[in-house]
């Protein structure tokens, strides 16, 4: 496997979100407005990298019986790295995010990441797979960001860390505000990985035919 | 700077930790094969309950056992097979040819009538069980799909004349439609077989003639006709010896009711093809 | 008492930590295939997220906040958390094999249920006192168990109906979840201090 | 008055009015009879006669030495023309034993009145009942013998004698209770005695009230005997639900009315044994009501054992519309025919021909989940979730919610608003269940 | 026993490291994230009293008037949580009052501003868990504005409950909490000026 | 070999003459009342709603099977009930657009995504409400006034205009049994008239299509708690959507229990919760969440409550 292959797969064929179907809480919770997804997305593509690439160094002097706890205090320094730089230097997307930078830790992604393949592969291929899956991850958070942002209160790209109120698509009273709130997220989400699962079907079934 | 407690609160934390865990991990300790998680990987993971265990890791945990033997599994094929004997340390002895489901009916709507309107579920076994079936035929296929319902590897579909139709390309062998087949129309045969009579019913000749076209009437022209000798008549009923059978095809030819059929020359098909 | 009752109903309606805070959305989608698993695994989850309540609040009270390490609190919390999981793990294995069984491979998961990480940090973001805090964790585990015990349940329905195609598994278990979740709209505002005479 | 019933059931268009006045009459001798050999619950018989042989009415011409099973004989005097395979009610094709009838109807020559019963013991009764070949004429023709041996350790109290007849369009037992009240109590005598009960109840529903008073009056001097109206309502005349609206008790899940001190026998199966025993008849003919739309002159006909359908049609005048469904039996638990070549057997209780009106194929909607089969059901059951769950391919599921217990009776299917075929669903069930079962202990 | 102590040993090790890492960080955000929490309120406290530049926080005034403002053991001012008062060039200029009155989902974090001309300079709310449409609209500066200017010894009430507040369409319950904050902050404001305590301390 | 062209099916041959259609044809004329209640007091506006919903929940269902290939399934009118159901139970001045989105999301997210009639979890129009209410909550909460006014029914007149639950629970004024009774106060287009909601139930009851086990306990529930908690139960029966909600919706067959015991804890935990919302709750009316609670707890509740069977024994007996 390539730097590039390892780094694509993430994107698309194993999204994590949307194939894999791993760390739904974040997802959920933090899928508000594109820039949450962002930096969600960017948090998390940060620990993921950083620490695909120490268990990666790490695996060989790793002894299995307690490889889960070693696991556990790697993703977690890295994960309070990150909490402490966003609160300094970002503090309002920091309280938006609130408890889940924190919950970085036990995202099921970075877990699964370590434990499936920074733990049987080298640095660079672990470095690859982090990004990519991080990316990926980045990637279907905004998408569904973007979707519930749009719907929800009728504007794009809001950035309050920065003041900006976005782009106003709609006007605010005909935004169905139940998209962002919690059903609106399950929902969301529902409906979106079962489009992709229908077009991915149709495909497939055109790819036979074919 | 701060750095000395927080070394020293995580160092002990971890160490603790560690310590504790050694030490429960000595203490609960249960004894598991670890051969079985190693299987239960190499099964396919369908849990389609073919093999007759409560799923793969039940297979798993059998074959660990003893109970089951390395190829127990009829979904996955040799490869897997030969890998879980390797773990197990045996041998595998018996090569198994890789076997597809294959329908015995050409008795389509068009060539095989009913006895009467059938008002029910649309299950094979619910409408054998309501005065034997609605076809004219007591030996085909009832055309309810009961096979294509039970097939967990989306691998038989409905034909265009009302008879299921395997894709040998997904079918994995794993019997579900034999099993679901109250008519015994689909069975299991090897991939390799080329020549097959697609007939089941036992009537004889006449009565087979006045309840479908495409029957065997079990007049023995193949069994004469075959160079090889590899064909017998039993109860009404041509049977084809797969091992003598060369595919010369000679049979094929000659069958009057052409229920004899070449592998990927499906005649029926073909027929329905141009019908449509 | 008033305050205790609160904090309970407060996090098994109000605030469920699975309809409306998005905490331990894997398990809830990946064991609630039979209520009886539900169950078990609800019942796993209440007692580690009680567990763990209380020690981590030890853990911040008496070992954190004197040194000054509150940012150790993450790292801190969650090696706690494995440890003791794995602890429990090893217990119910060797101690009862049946429920080691039905709950398979969930209960090492149980570590990376974000809901128990998640209430023990709200525990010490709340500032609860130690009973407060044990009882959040449990009525937020609690909460969980009510969702995951509810939508079970509902699963087994929705295995006899002929639900799309590409819905089927996990985007019909979100889309039910958040019919869910907005049913537990209802309770939105609700003032359980007025309910439970606090105030 | 609240009459005693049963808690469920339904209230289906009973339809009797075309039969329920009209006497019994004995249908012109048939020209061959059709005889299967297999017409009962249990083993199927082995013919005792030969092509060519020449036989008599009355004569044994079928035994089996199983321990379950029922005799057969021949209806007709005349010549076995074959034993084959013959289509037969219940849908599969059975051996039967051909008669040709010489038209004399000359009677065997073992066939002779008994004067006086008083000194047959129990067991000598049940053995005339079995040699007799009387199977309960209700139809599901379970062996009566059987059912009046009780299994070790268990003890009889109560008979009961069922005059239900629920069923709609059937009329054939009514019109027996009305013409024959006293065979039906001297019936009943002879079977109390055959299990030692000094009680019988004879329960009928209150919509025949001659039959009612018929019978109480047969029965005026006979204490032990006790007439019950009971309340209109399908399937009044189910074994279980007639026990429980008689006499309270509750048959055990999967048990037999003998665990409750029961036994129940149909009204004509109680003048089947009266023929038995006094006449000497074993049973070579019953009554079928022969009745539907289809049908010129709806009749109740005593008909020889083995006679087709074809000949009873003939019998009524034959057909003014061609039928789209014919039915043996009742329709809510009666069996659809393919054709109407076939022999009426001992457990034929009527013979429906209904017109296209009647039988409208409606599609089948899915479940909405109305819960009226679950009112409906007599047993208590959860027919939708059987069924479903039988679609689903989940037996375990059906075995525990007791799918075992129905009874088929239909309720659960007629109620349907969705037209689901419930009862279909459940008794494949049932089959996988059984199947099941015995691959578990074999 | 070697292998346990030889596991405890290693996740000592690893434990140290992160813990040697993490102090580090620490060390370089600590500063930077107290900060914030400065940046914040002043930032608030400027945006409700325009017309001051230095805020200094008066916790024990404020204590000290709740202790005598309760009348028979029955506490008042009990949603006022902080005071402040803001001065510009050495003078004072008003009050900043931090509420937490109870809205619909939960206490809404409000700061009053009350100016020395005795009237509402500015109100903000600073955090809240409204629901978004409704009652979150009270984050709104237009909403806000509707109390700018009400002169001390007023009484805040929105129009439902007879007073002169247009409140948010559908989220009375929002409004009013905000109005009691307004109401609340300008009773305090009254109290502390006639007694003067502050700024006799000045 | 012809075949004799008979139909064989299995046993019952006979068959009940109320089919599916028939059902929810009839609950649509149970309906009606309401519905032309809704006509007299809130004028045109409620019949465009009650247009619009229909038909975009008929067009909705018609649209999505066709899309995906699935028979038809229009005519059997339980699309248009949903649709119908939602116009009852939403603002008579909320706009078109959100009645029709409401009415499309009931029956796409709430119905067709479960696999169609009868296989829903949640009731689909009490879905719409929770919706729009979520969505839109300024449009779901304008009220208006009913337009007709007769001299023989007593003028009711409150400060503001709001449902007799709003004004009872912040301003504690309480409207008259009589407008409450007949339906001269402000509240969602099929819900203000009890009278006309009463004749709709016992039409249906009267047709034996619900049984009273849900409504009287959900209803007997509400009356029992209002009153212990010191409330007019009087009043509390006869405002808000509490009738429509017990006879028309918490007697969804789909979504409430089958089992008759099951029933009755279905409509005890309505009432406990509708009584909870009303007097604690965020909201002052509490019917369709507590309606949707339970529709959550439906299938857990039937698990539990499957009836003894007939000569099952006991247990420990």
């Amino acid at each position: 496997m390539s730097f590039k292959s390892e780094f694509s797969k993430g994107i698309i064929k194993e999204n994590p979100t949307f194939r894999m179907l791993l760390g739904m809480c974040p997802t959920l919770a933090t899928s508000l407005a594109i820039s949450n997804g962002i930096g969600m997305g960017l948090a998390a593509t940060f620990v993921l990298v950083g620490s695909n690439v120490i268990i990666s160094a790490l695996r060989k002097v790793t002894p299995e019986k307690i490889r889960i706890p070693i696991f556990v205090v790697v993703i977690a320094t890295f994960v309070t790295t990150v909490d402490l730089i966003m609160a300094a230097f970002l503090p309002d997307l920091h309280e938006v995010l609130g408890i889940f930078i924190p919950l970085i830790v036990v995202n099921c992604i970075i877990f699964a990441r370590a434990e499936a393949f920074a733990f049987q592969h080298g640095i660079v291929d672990s470095l690859a797979d982090g990004l990519g899956m991080g990316l990926g991850w980045t990637l279907a958070l905004c998408g569904l960001s973007a979707i519930r942002e749009l719907l929800g209160t009728g504007t794009l790209l809001a950035i309050p860390d920065f003041g900006f109120p976005g782009i106003r698509v709609f006007d605010q009273s005909l935004a169905a505000v139940m998209v962002i709130l919690p059903p609106g997220g399950f929902i969301t989400l529902g409906l979106l990985i079962g489009l992709l699962n229908l077009v991915a079907n149709r495909k497939n079934k055109r790819a036979q035919e074919g | 700077m701060a750095v000395v407690p927080a070394v020293l609160v995580l160092g002990l934390t971890g160490a603790v930790f560690g310590v504790v865990l050694a030490v429960a991990a000595r203490k609960f300790h249960v004894e598991q094969d670890p051969r079985q998680d190693e299987i239960c990987g190499l099964l396919p993971g369908a849990n389609c309950g073919a093999c007759g265990f409560p799923g793969c890791s039940g297979l798993a945990a059998s074959i660990v056992a003893g109970d089951a033997p390395c190829n127990a599994c009829p979904v996955s094929g040799n490869e897997v097979a030969s890998k879980i004997a390797s773990i197990m340390g045996v041998e595998l002895t018996s090569q198994t040819e890789k076997k597809v489901a294959r329908v015995l009916c050409q008795g389509s709507d068009d060539k095989c009538g009913l006895r009467y309107v059938y008002d029910g579920l649309q299950q094979c076994k619910a409408q054998t069980a309501i005065a034997g079936g609605a076809k004219s035929c007591v030996y085909g296929c009832l055309g309810l799909g009961s096979c294509v319902d039970v097939c967990k590897f989306d691998a038989i579909h409905m034909g265009p004349l009302g008879l299921p139709v395997v894709d040998e390309t997904k079918c994995t062998s794993c019997g579900m439609c034999v099993e679901a087949c109250p008519r015994g129309t689909i069975q299991l045969m090897p991939m390799s077989q080329q020549v097959t009579v697609l007939c089941r019913s036992k009537g004889r000749g006449a009565e087979v003639r006045k309840t479908c076209k495409i029957g065997c009437i079990g007049c023995g022209i193949c069994q004469k006709a075959c160079p090889k000798g590899a064909i017998t008549l039993e109860d009404n009923l041509a049977v084809i010896n797969c091992e003598e059978c060369d595919a010369c095809g000679i049979c094929v030819e000659k069958c009057p009711t052409k229920c004899i059929v070449m592998k990927d020359k499906p005649v029926i098909v073909d027929e329905a093809a141009s019908a449509s | 008492m008033g305050k205790l009752l609160v904090i309970f109903f407060g996090g098994v309606l109000l605030n469920n930590f699975i309809l409306s805070r998005f905490l331990g959305i894997c398990p809830f989608i990946g064991i609630s295939q039979r209520v009886d698993t539900a169950a078990g695994m609800s019942a796993a989850v209440i007692f580690v997220m009680g567990l763990a309540s209380v020690v981590t609040w030890f853990f911040h009270n008496m070992i954190l906040v004197p040194l000054g390490l509150e940012y150790l609190q993450t790292i801190g919390f969650i090696l706690i958390i494995a440890a003791l999981v794995q602890l429990v793990e090893m217990v119910i294995q060797k101690t009862s094999p049946t429920l080691y069984q039905a709950l398979g491979i969930y209960l090492p998961l149980i570590t990376t249920n974000c809901a128990v990480l998640g209430v023990t940090i709200l525990n010490i973001s709340e500032s609860y006192n130690l009973l407060e805090a044990a009882v959040n964790g449990v009525a937020g585990a609690s909460g969980f168990a009510l969702a995951i015990i509810l939508f079970a349940a509902i699963r087994e329905r929705m295995e006899l109906s002929e639900i799309p195609e590409s819905l089927k598994g996990f985007p019909i278990a979100l889309i039910t979840a958040g019919l869910m979740s907005m049913a537990f709209l209802g309770f939105a505002g609700f003032r359980l201090e007025a309910l439970f005479g606090v105030m | 008055m609240a009459l005693r019933t049963f808690k469920g059931g339904v209230h289906p268009r009973y339809n009797k009015d075309a039969t329920f006045r009209k006497p019994i009459t004995s249908m012109p001798s048939p020209g061959k009879v059709v005889i299967p050999l297999h017409q009962h619950t249990g083993a199927p018989c082995e013919p005792l006669v030969k092509v060519g042989d020449d036989v008599r009415v009355g004569q044994k011409i079928g035994d089996s030495k199983a321990a379950l099973t029922a005799p057969v004989h021949a209806s007709v005097s005349g010549k076995v023309k074959a034993i084959a395979k013959h289509p037969q009610s219940s849908g599969v094709d059975g051996l039967s034993i051909v008669i040709e009838s010489d038209g004399q109807g000359t009677p065997d020559e073992s066939i002779k009145m008994r004067t006086s019963v008083d000194e047959l013991g129990e067991k000598e009764l049940i053995g005339i009942i079995r040699e007799a070949g009387i199977v309960g004429l209700g139809g599901a023709a379970f062996p009566t013998y059987f059912k009046l041996t009780p299994p070790a350790g268990k003890t009889f109290d109560t008979l009961l004698l069922n005059g239900a007849e629920c069923e709609p369009y059937l009329s054939a037992d009514h019109r027996l209770m009305v013409e024959r009240p006293f065979d039906v109590v001297t019936g009943a005598g002879l079977l109390m005695k055959a299990i030692g009960v000094e009680r019988a109840v004879i329960g009928i529903e209150n919509n025949k009230p001659d039959a009612i008073s018929a019978l109480r009056e047969a029965a005026k001097g006979d204490p032990g005997i006790e007439i019950a109206p009971l309340g209109v309502k399908y399937p009044q005349g189910a074994e279980k639900q007639l026990i429980f609206a008689i006499l309270g008790r509750e048959v055990p899940s999967g048990g037999l009315p003998v665990d409750v001190g029961v036994v129940v026998n149909n009204v004509g199966t109680a003048v089947a044994v009266k023929e038995a025993v006094i006449d000497g008849m074993p049973l070579v003919r019953r009554v079928v009501t022969v009745t539907g739309s289809c049908i010129k002159e709806p009749k109740n006909l005593m008909v020889p054992i083995g006679a087709l359908v074809n000949d009873l049609i003939e019998a009524c005048g034959g057909i003014q519309i061609p039928p789209k469904k014919v039915i043996i039996g009742g329709p809510m638990m009666g069996i659809a025919q393919y054709t109407t070549d076939i022999p009426v057997t001992k457990g034929t209780s009527g013979v429906l021909l209904l017109s296209e009106k009647e039988v409208v194929v409606e599609d089948v909607l899915p479940c909405i989940r109305c819960g009226k089969c679950v009112d409906a059901c007599p047993m208590n059951l959860m027919p939708l979730w059987l069924s479903g769950y039988q679609e689903a391919g989940r037996f375990d599921d059906c075995e525990k919610l007791g799918a075992l217990d129905c009874i088929e009776c239909g309720c659960c299917s007629f109620v349907c608003p969705s037209r689901r075929r419930l009862v279909q669903g459940i008794r494949l069930a049932k089959a996988e269940i059984r199947a099941k079962q015995s691959a578990r202990r074999g | 026993m070697r292998e346990v102590l030889r596991l405890g040993v290693v996740l000592l090790v690893i434990c140290a490291v992160a813990g040697a890492v993490l102090a580090f960080v620490n060390g370089i955000t600590s500063d930077r994230i107290a900060a914030q929490a400065t940046i914040k309120l002043e930032q608030a406290l400027r945006d409700v009293l325009p017309e001051a530049d230095e805020f200094r926080d008066e916790q024990e005034a404020l204590q000290e008037l709740k202790q005598e403002a309760s009348q028979e053991g029955k506490p008042r001012f009990t949603i006022t949580d902080k005071m402040y008062t803001g001065y510009s060039q050495g003078e004072r200029r008003g009050f900043a009052f931090m509420c937490s009155p109870s809205g619909y989902g939960g206490p809404i974090e409000t700061v009053v501003g009350v100016s020395s001309d005795r009237k509402v300079s500015g109100v903000s709310v600073i955090r809240h868990t409204e629901t978004p449409g409704l009652g979150a609209n009270i984050a709104n500066r237009e909403f806000q504005m509707r109390f700018v200017g009400i002169p001390v010894g007023t009484e805040v009430k929105v129009k439902k409950d007879g007073g002169d507040i247009d409140a948010i369409t559908g989220a009375t319950v929002s409004s009013r909490a905000v109005a009691n904050a307004v109401n609340e902050a300008l009773q305090v404001f009254e109290v502390v000026t006639d007694k003067g305590a502050p700024e006799n301390e000045l | 070999m012809e075949g004799s062209g008979l139909i064989v099916s299995s046993s019952p041959h006979q068959h009940t003459t109320v089919s599916t259609p028939i059902i929810m044809s009839d609950v649509i004329l149970a309906l009606m009342p309401a519905s032309l209640a809704g006509v007299w007091f809130f004028g045109l506006p409620a019949l465009f709603m009650m247009a619009v919903c229909v038909g975009s929940a008929v067009i909705t269902e018609a649209a999505l099977e066709k899309l995906c290939g699935k028979p038809l399934t229009v005519r059997d009118y339980s699309a248009a009930v949903t649709g119908l159901l939602l116009a009852l139970i939403v603002p008579p001045d909320l706009p078109l657009w959100a009645g029709a989105i409401g009415s499309i999301f009931s029956i796409a997210i709430a119905k067709f995504t479960f696999g169609g009639l009868g296989q829903n979890i949640f009731n689909p129009a009490l879905i719409g409400r929770a919706f729009l209410l979520a969505s839109w909550p300024v449009f779901m909460t304008r009220w208006r006034w009913p337009i007709y006014e007769a001299a023989w029914i007593p003028r009711f007149d409150a400060l503001t205009t709001a449902t007799p639950l709003v004004l009872m629970k912040y301003m504690k004024i309480k409207a008259p049994y009589i407008n409450l009774f007949l339906g001269q106060v402000a509240g969602c287009i099929g819900e203000t008239s009890a009278l006309a909601i009463l004749v709709g139930a016992a039409y249906l009851v009267y047709r034996g299509h619900i049984s009273l086990r849900i409504p009287l306990s959900f209803v007997g529930t509400v009356a029992v708690l209002t009153a212990l908690f010191g409330q007019d139960p009087v009043f509390h029966i006869l405002s808000g959507g509490l009738l429509l909600g017990a006879f028309f919706m918490a007697t969804d067959y789909v979504t409430s229990p089958v089992t008759p015991r099951g029933q009755i804890i279905f409509g005890v935990g309505c009432g406990i919760l509708v009584t909870l919302i009303r007097l604690y709750g965020g909201y002052p009316e509490g019917v369709c969440y507590a309606i949707l609670i339970m529709n959550a707890a439906t299938a857990l509740v039937e698990r539990y409550t499957i009836p003894r069977k007939f000569g099952e024994v006991k247990k420990g007996a």
